[in-house]
């Protein structure tokens, strides 16, 4: 849903504004292709110039000026800090030195949790999906996890079809319970209807923010689950014209923003 | 003394596993430690190494540094049967599942096309039954089951997968560890009988050299019962011997060393030539139906008896040229190497 | 389901092991990812992270590419209790022992010089009970130690020590697999507090590369909670970046950068300098007495403030030119550089 | 004990070169500093050209024209094959990748178990020998070792005052039992006296060849257990002038050999 009145950005580069905001700098973050490196790059562009941006298949620090392709290819070393393997950044992130990751998402549920391996029954699929990736890695040993997604009612559910990565599963000490790394898990989910965060006694995920001309009622609508909403809801803050000419550069075939 | 206790099972198939014991007897018999003149055609390579029924598992990542010259030979060769490692394989396993040879996968990322969208043709195919996901795991853990089986060992223990539906459809365990009693992950060790892998240069006899990201080919490549190298070019033996650091898979894990100058084409070569976007539009558009799919498969591997002929058709020189242009001015540039 | 149950535990004492959570939130809070210029001098590097009881592990091999220059400046400020990682310790490790700042330590390979004999010192404070050794090990596990310590894992999985004296005085565990019911050996992992690596070259933050074999460097670095990196030459940060598949030791692993040409002396710096034998020997033959030791420390250590000083001692430049030839001559030539 | 007649040469060149003769071409061999390395060189450069050197600090297949002082150093891997790392050379021979290894010892016993790491009490040792270090990996992973010592009723022992590498442990059957790779285990125990291989049957250590002039009493006065001696022993080849000749090119600082 775009916002009603006539701006100047769609809704991915409002997304990728929002997102590259809370990259704080000096933090190294895990980035898949698509809307978490535009986002990234952004942010290594104006708040977080010594972001250290990490890919899967061993490409460290790159200074790419151009958004690559495939988590693989060239462009995430360009300049970079190593040009190693899946298992060197594998390590990294098992090992803690990865505070932030980025995951996309087919379906979410209240605690974060996630689905991208199918829809419907899992033996006779409705849609087969890609499956986990570097997914489940990233949502399991990442400090925190920001979750980039499309909302709506089938996607935001009370039950996934298929947990393919771990949210805060069932709730309070769920994740440590189980075995996953302490002090990790969803940090925050952005839609192109607004930002959540997650209640730190529930572990429920929580509206944190509004994007422009979105209302609550449109928030609540497009959600199966009964989202925790306080008192206190920001309005997200629009991408600058500066923000938008950055991200105009480094996508220039508008392979993510979409034409 | 600490308790140790399987916590839960993986309900997965376990496959391209071996007992390290077995595995080591095989290796005993089957790989040679003779340097040998190894260079041979893709159809040679793929006649001899690749048989029905096979574990098989490609190099690079998604579409990045694939050996598509194999994939290519596979179809026109007609291989059945094939158990494919679905770890981010993109275009190379769409196009095996959509000819008929792969019909079973273990899924770390697969069906999909990054950025480009899902596929259409290997997702059809598991959506009606007739390519089986036979288990789930992830990335991370996929590439560790390569190390644990180039290691020699039976698993590596890790800390992903847990508490999650990707761990119940895995062919993984849970225990609780027996230094720090928490639980921890152990991933079964992996030996595919067959990798596929495309590097920048190697000599006749298999000692291969990889410009960029290594991804998770040092492990893969150690752990491969048969591994086919094709290389951009074949370099003299006493060149790579003047860099042995450089040398990232030694002769004595390689099968075949095939000459494929662009065998990456269309996905991309680090640092050599860029990612042929018009033609996986070509297979994306086409393999939207049955019909295209058969199209495609006639146009472009059927009816061409090798690798070079399919270069003529994609564009030629002319094409390959641009691509090469593309990689050194989107990015690396010819100072760079 | 298969019963899993540890079938031996090793009686050794179990040094530098982390809880992988533990380790995880020391590195959050510790290890910066900032690129900052860490340049300092080894007295500042050691005197800011080697703490008295600190486990510390040498980088290199044997003689081969030590930092030296560091272990002379542990001397010097007379850091005491220390733990050592015996991981083929020669050189090093007998000079720390002799001069009383390690007095434990866990033995794949120490108090030996290789070829050139036993260590008079350090063994003789291991017959004397100065200096203990807490636990038994092989080189092939302790490398794999620091693989789960880079890799956050708490042991990997291994089929070395098995039914030896070297298992019971381990700290290592055998269980029965739970994929194949044989016995296994479980290596415990290790994140030393303190390693020590000497480089071919380094920028100012830390991005280093090393020439020739990474010997198990590429693991410690990622693994150990400190690192000092000495670096023959420091490089332009913008030189590192051109070549990056060439760092294998990325900036966010360092802690202190310290800029020491020839700082592997009396050891090999491959393919730039051979072993000093005339100084090897002379230590070898002084150290057989502890009057021998004091005045070996007294001359090369406590007399000068820093290693320039000490070389300068060992022969100066006209000394290291002629080492820099043999290396030259005797293996590489430069033209393979 | 030196052969008795006047040979041109000394006890580490016959030993070398008794060990050459053992490896085979086309084979890999795990090689450690010292005579280990002179044999391996030697077979290089006689009955075995392809023979694939690998040493444990990660060179593997080096070209050098002298014997490398030290397992790690740049001649490990003068014009190698390659130039890794540890893991990568102690994984290739976990995963069966290794036929023959070297190994050294102070003791041995009748199964071919060894010690490198004490002779006389663990904790107030006489002496502290080095330990395992690649010793115990070797004897552990590789299909055949090969051991080469000095020879005496202290060294040739009924019970090794610690067992740092596993020869057959205590008879047929029990390196399996405990875990170790199968059909693995000591091949060949090379002494300045004679050539021992271990009996199929019992897995105790039995005479093979006597060196030129070594009589089987001699044999039996430097051993404190029990040797199976077979009724045909063989005597072993002197080395010829061209051995040797490559022996003192190889080694031409008389490092390995002696002055």
């Amino acid at each position: 849903m775009m916002p009603k009145k006539t701006v100047n950005y769609n809704q991915v580069e409002l997304m990728a504004s929002v997102a590259a905001k809370m990259l704080e700098n000096d933090k190294s973050v895990l980035v898949g292709t698509g809307l978490p490196v535009l986002a990234t790059m952004l942010a290594q562009r104006t708040n977080a110039p010594n972001i250290l941006i990490m890919y899967e298949a061993g490409g460290i620090g790159s200074q790419a000026s151009v958004v690559p392709v495939s988590v693989g290819e060239s462009r995430t070393f360009y300049h970079g800090i190593a040009a190693s393997s899946m298992h060197d950044v594998m390590s990294a992130l098992q090992g803690g030195f990865v505070d932030y990751g980025f995951l996309g998402a087919a379906q979410i549920d209240m605690y974060g949790n996630i689905n991208t391996t199918v829809i419907g029954d899992y033996d006779i699929p409705k849609v087969r999906l890609p499956g986990s990736g570097g997914g489940n890695d990233a949502g399991s040993l990442c400090f925190k996890t920001i979750i980039l997604m499309k909302q709506d009612t089938k996607r935001f559910v009370k039950k996934l079809d298929f947990m393919t990565t771990p949210g805060y599963l069932t709730g309070p000490g769920a994740r440590e319970k189980v075995g996953l790394p302490q002090n990790t898990g969803p940090y925050r989910v952005i839609s192109q209807l607004g930002v959540y965060g997650f209640d730190n006694n529930t572990k429920k995920m929580m509206l944190l923010s509004t994007h422009p001309n979105v209302s609550i009622e449109e928030i609540k609508e497009n959600c199966s689950f009964e989202l925790t909403i306080p008192v206190n809801v920001e309005t997200s803050k629009e991408p600058s014209d500066q923000e938008l000419k950055i991200l105009r550069q480094i996508d220039p075939m508008k392979l993510v923003i979409g034409k | 003394m600490l308790k140790v206790e399987i916590i839960e099972e993986g309900q997965g198939q376990l496959v391209g596993f071996r007992d390290p014991d077995e595995n080591r007897s095989w290796v005993l018999d089957n790989k040679s430690r003779t340097p040998e003149d190894k260079r041979m055609s893709a159809q040679e390579a793929v006649s001899k190494f690749i048989k029905p029924g096979d574990f098989i598992a490609s190099g690079g990542f998604g579409h990045v540094r694939v050996s598509m010259a194999i994939i290519y030979e596979i179809i026109r060769q007609k291989k059945q049967n094939l158990i494919m490692a679905g770890k981010t394989a993109v275009h190379d396993i769409d196009l095996l599942v959509a000819a008929g040879c792969v019909d079973k996968v273990e899924v770390a990322y697969s069906f999909g096309h990054e950025l480009r969208g899902l596929s259409n043709a290997s997702r059809r195919a598991v959506q009606t039954g007739k390519c089986k996901v036979v288990s789930e795991i992830s990335n991370a853990a996929y590439q560790w089951r390569f190390l644990a089986g180039m290691m020699g060992i039976p698993f590596i223990p890790s800390r992903v997968l847990l508490g999650t539906d990707t761990f119940k459809k895995s062919s993984a365990k849970i225990i609780n560890c027996p230094f720090t009693n928490k639980p921890l992950t152990l991933i079964p060790s992996c030996n595919p009988d067959v990798a596929i892998i495309h590097v920048h240069r190697c000599d006749k006899y298999g000692n291969a050299q990889i410009d960029g990201a290594l991804i998770e080919d040092f492990e893969l490549s150690h752990a491969s019962r048969r591994l086919i190298v094709t290389t951009e070019k074949v370099t003299p033996h006493r060149k790579t011997r003047l860099k042995p650091w450089r040398t990232s898979i030694p002769f004595y894990y390689v099968d075949a060393v095939v000459e494929v100058p662009y065998g990456a084409h269309p996905c991309q070569m680090p640092m050599e030539y860029f990612f042929d976007e018009d033609h996986i539009s070509e297979w994306l558009k086409l393999s939207k139906t049955d019909d295209g799919v058969k199209e495609y498969l006639e146009k472009y591997v059927y009816s061409v008896n090798s690798f070079d002929q399919y270069l003529r058709l994609i564009g030629g020189q002319r094409k390959l040229n641009r691509l090469k242009k593309m990689e050194m001015t989107t990015g690396w540039k010819a100072e760079v190497k």
